[in-house]
């Protein structure tokens, strides 16, 4: 059952009203404009012994994501494909408001966008990631661990998701003649292959105003969120409205636009981030 | 097995079940179905089945997840064991987890919550019978539901997924051109007010398509909100929204 | 850990005093007599995608059980049977006492009671049921849904149970070769193979009187309840005393002769409904 | 592998294990066991062991399922991991918990609850080895331990099932004649008073063979209950029921 | 989350006192002396349907163990190895500071600890229990039941399994020649093997006092706890400190020479009690 | 499959990784890492990678398991699913609840908890990476938390195992020694104090063995404990335990 959230902080009234006209002038308290992003850093194989892991900042939100490729069954549907899983965990060390126990509805949500973004436009490229077609096949791991919340967990968690399998290392895999499938995850052979890039652009409408990556204090001001799934080539991968308010139509194309455009400023990011290595 | 995929679009334009790519499917509601719940609707899209009732504004235990100064709203979606091809576990799933997030907040929206301080409006939709569609079916009865319980709304919700098959845009889909197309685009929206309370996209779509898209569920949820005032008016007088 | 219910609904203590009263001179709040049943109507196939349906409406208590055909392993005792799964719910759309969550004790003990009655006396010819004997047979899911909590749950969820159970149909089955099951819901193959019928009728006692078809308000004054499974040939096919009351060896006897009386017109109109159809 | 059903009823008429239909298994009883509770009991009836132990009258948390006017029953049956023939988990089954509910409805009946407001009485059950008529046992030891306890009641509980195999009605049934006989029927009642508080059938039976099944058990109840007073005057003097 | 516990029961102050200022004389409430343990009786086969057993009393403690044999597959890194599996419950009949629901922390501890007691020294002959090496093996359940919480839970769960598992009988196993596994649990087929005997000596800390076997009463008083576990020919199986409290490096020698010495003892018992069978 | 066992302690006496037995791995602190927490640190030893993080002292919910007399410690220690070979479900494993139990008992010998009557300190324990020794790297950095976080301590705490391979005794054994050594014997102290907080031993020793084994641990702790403080130092003044 999803309940309104009631254990949420309580900002200062006169907070509130600051962050409000400063946005009504195109600023932020922070001194961003309204289509700026906070500083992004992202720090690639921070779990070596994970098949792939990144590190991200984006401000001083911290997302880590790593991911384990293990041997497992393909879906009945899909027999000659590998298996694609997301999942987040808000661990209470990141935030107060976080509670230890299985993830949330909105762990939850986070985990299913980001899983559908990746998932519909073919990021990967599962087909190739079958060992024994139908029987055994590759399981791509995506573990989304948020370890401080100051806002913007969507995105972030999207570009560290994206930026560890961009790192990610094939494992060794033998099959013998008995079928016993041996796997030697010391050895790499090659990268997951990847078909597209997505990143995910959220963004928040305040009055009549949009803007991106807000910080953890704006999310508790904003009457509503749109996220918006960017791909390389400028399509939109997936969207989610989130946030118990509501979006005109025309405030939902400017939406889409504002999220198209800065979803290219991110993806230059994840250029220079695989460039650099 | 993966089944081979069929052809969602005929020759002749048409959908697989004869709809043109902007026709609703045959839509049923009823309301005041339930005798226990403050308020309750039946509404069927095509083959696709779902029941929601209404209890509240009542009492919240314990008391302290309620709010000082408004109602919360509690809602689950959740899906009958029979309604699936595959009998489903009727153990919440992550996906029924997520569903009823959205819906919650697509409904928030019109409640006006400010009316009750500290208590619950609590909305329970089930799936009977799923044929593509249940979340915005849920919506449609939801709202129906809530109107039914007299609970004040800014105005109606109703709902209703445009889908990509077969590179066409088509209104309303079902399980097949869900199971098989290329996108899938749930969008509830306050008609009356112009406002999009839920929208998700499953898919991927071209920014001009995405326009396309959007007009398409406009227009069908418009189709919708006439049906449901309809449905209103039978069992009571006409709902009137905040600022039409 | 079983507690007594404080949940439990006030009935104002005159409405009690009259229920008391009037079922002192044979009567009932809503006029009916002590052995007669609210009106029951069924309706068959409600939900058209399960292999077997019924909507049952007894008053204003609403049941819908709906029956699913799957492929699954035999129990290791019974390896040429089919198996029988009965589950119910009872979700919070139907009664303000209903929470969200797994069954509860009631809705265990009703399912339970249902799987015993239909069990025992072999109402489904599960030994018609094996498609692979040994290794793949039928499973017979009966899932009780309660959709408006008005009294007597137990005989309208077991009345739903048997109507759902005599529409049921059996999918198409093919086995290959190789031994693959291969199972097409597009097309049925005849009904599920019945060897009986079974209804329940639940007996409360009120003081020295016993009354059938309780309503939720007469739920919350009777001492106990007396469920009696009855098969169409007018045997016993079960029986669970529910209450924290208890009955006189004497009562007892009353209330069964009762029961199979009243179980005779439960099973009249199954008898009309399969002739409607 | 299902095993071929062994004879049940010998030529001579008598059963597996040599006992007459009527006859019960050797009974043995212990009150004041366990140092912790408040009361407390053993009790076997043949190879089946059940101890039992009672908590309170004591205070209920949280308070809001507590009642005003009298003490709330909580009772758990529950299956030791090595108790039966392949090892059970522990964690409550469907059955452990459909059984609690009619145990606790069982001694509700007998246990003048009035007398504590606000308060809980806690009956653990935890079945040691089981052979058959774990809950009749498990009833039996229950009353013991609310006796034990010093908790008022009205009358002790007495249980035993009655079953049907290879066509006869037989007495105290253990596990061989549940698992292939024809019918259970667990009984329990408060002897003197001659009320039934705990009345079950899995299987099927003829109205005659149902009233034959219920006056054997009737029989074999009133010989337990006087074996239950006879373990409490080791322990205490003589229970007095209520209306004897 | 393990949390500090609140619903410890609360020993009066001059009861705590009295306990303290005999202990700094060298002896207990109950007249023991420190290194002294309460009267300890053993009953093997308490539950003869299992395959071993054993209830422990010591002092008004009571523990009782069942030992079930099972057929099932082995860990991958162990093919040729039966599998041991050691749980606990602290069911709410015991104490009434237990509560009903799956094992809690102290429990799982209790458990692990015993586990790695019988483990690490390979008290149970594992590699003997191999049925198909590599697919069938047996699991060796062994089941702690506390029936009555008297403290010294540790000791007294050590020893009841110790002494369930000298007792434990082998049921008789065939394998056809399709490599079925049939088990007739009604035969014994010699007993399980053992290669070594392990107790468990828990050393309770009094402000500069070490003692054993400390009554429930007396847990509520100690700074801290040393288990130590104790092999028959004088080695140190297991240890594990519990408590908030803390040792100095000379008290833990202290602790632990006063267990290897005190174990002896118990070892001698559990001699007295194979042999008298 | 059983890997086969590797040659842990080498011809020229050390170790698989070229250290001599009673040398630790590379370690790194660094503290105040995260912006949410009152308190934070991450801690490597060699491969593996611990964050904790402290909360509080803050109100305690519900109140019914506060201390009148003083706070509660709520401890966790939890291992992300990426940090293991194979990865790890994040639910909470039996092994992980142990943990959080013997982590939680060993840092509240040292904290000041009668200085904050019914509130919690909660700690959090985040294993990144896990290369052995994972429960004494987070206990190095929860205390490196908790004073990060000002709250007052007696001394710190720091942890290190100890193990026995190809019959040697060696400090600050990693996965690979923990795997197929003999014995795991992770320890942890307030080394100043001289206190022993946690003591775990998995695995047989001889008595002799035993003590050499604590000696090593002591010498291995003293060792962290001064880059702990200087740690510390890094981002304050030095930490001033109690009795030094």
């Amino acid at each position: 059952m999803s309940t309104t959230p009631s254990n949420i902080p309580i900002l200062p009234k006169l907070k509130k009203e600051s962050i409000r006209t400063l946005v009504a002038k195109g600023i932020r308290i922070d001194g961003r404009k309204l289509n700026e992003y906070r500083k992004i850093v992202i720090e690639p194989n921070y779990i070596p012994k994970a098949e792939g892991s990144a590190l991200v900042r984006m401000g001083d939100t911290v997302v880590l994501v790593g991911v384990k490729m293990e041997v497992g069954q393909p879906f009945p549907d899909t027999p000659n494909e590998g298996v694609l899983m997301v999942n987040a965990e808000f661990v209470p060390l990141a935030s107060p408001t976080f509670e230890p126990g299985p993830p949330d509805e909105n762990a939850i949500e986070l985990a299913r966008v980001i899983d559908r973004s990746l998932r519909e436009i073919r990021v990967i490229d599962l087909e190739k990631l079958a060992i024994i077609p139908g029987e055994k096949v590759w399981m791509v791991w995506v573990d989304i661990y948020v370890l401080n919340h100051a806002g913007n967990l969507l995105d972030a968690s999207s570009l560290a998701a994206m930026a560890a399998l961009m790192v990610t290392k094939m494992p060794k895999v033998e099959v013998s003649e008995q079928g016993e499938v041996k796997v030697d995850k010391s050895v790499h052979v090659g990268s997951l292959p990847l078909n597209h890039r997505v990143v995910t652009v959220t963004v928040g409408k305040l009055d009549e105003y949009l803007l991106v990556d807000p910080t953890d204090e704006e999310e508790l001001v904003l009457d509503a969120k749109l996220a918006v799934s960017v791909s390389e080539d400028g399509r939109i991968a997936g969207m989610q409205k989130m946030g118990p308010g509501d979006f005109t139509v025309d405030e939902v194309y400017k939406a889409v636009n504002l999220a198209l455009e800065t979803g290219k400023e991110l993806h230059s990011i994840l250029e220079e981030y695989v460039a650099k290595r | 097995m993966k089944k081979e995929k069929p052809k969602l679009i005929r020759e002749d334009g048409l959908r697989h079940d004869g709809r043109r790519p902007d026709e609703l499917r045959p839509i049923r509601m009823e309301v005041g179905v339930l005798s226990n719940a403050n308020g309750s609707a039946l509404v069927e899209y095509g083959k696709t089945k779902v029941i929601a009732a209404v209890y509240g504004p009542r009492e919240l235990h314990p008391r302290h997840i309620s709010l000082p100064d408004r109602a919360v709203i509690r809602c689950r979606y959740h899906m009958a064991p029979f309604s699936t091809e595959e009998r489903k576990n009727p153990a919440p799933s992550r996906r029924e987890i997520e569903l009823s997030k959205v819906i919650r907040e697509a409904l928030e929206a019109a409640v006006f919550t400010e009316l009750y301080p500290r208590a619950t409006i609590d909305v329970f939709i089930e799936v009977l019978q799923a044929d593509g569609g249940t979340r915005t079916t849920g919506i449609t009865a939801a709202a129906l539901a809530l109107a039914d319980a007299g609970i004040p709304l800014r105005d109606l919700v109703a709902g209703v997924a445009v889908g990509k098959v077969d590179g066409v845009l088509v209104l309303d889909i079902d399980q097949l051109e869900d199971e098989y197309g290329e996108a899938d685009m749930p969008v509830a929206m306050m008609p009356s007010l112009g406002k999009i309370t839920l929208l998700q996209l499953n898919g991927v779509l071209t920014p001009e398509e995405f326009r396309e898209a959007l007009k398409l569920a406009e227009k069908g949820i418009k189709e919708i909100y006439r049906m449901q005032r309809e449905a209103l008016k039978k069992k009571y007088v006409e709902i009137k929204p905040e600022e039409t």
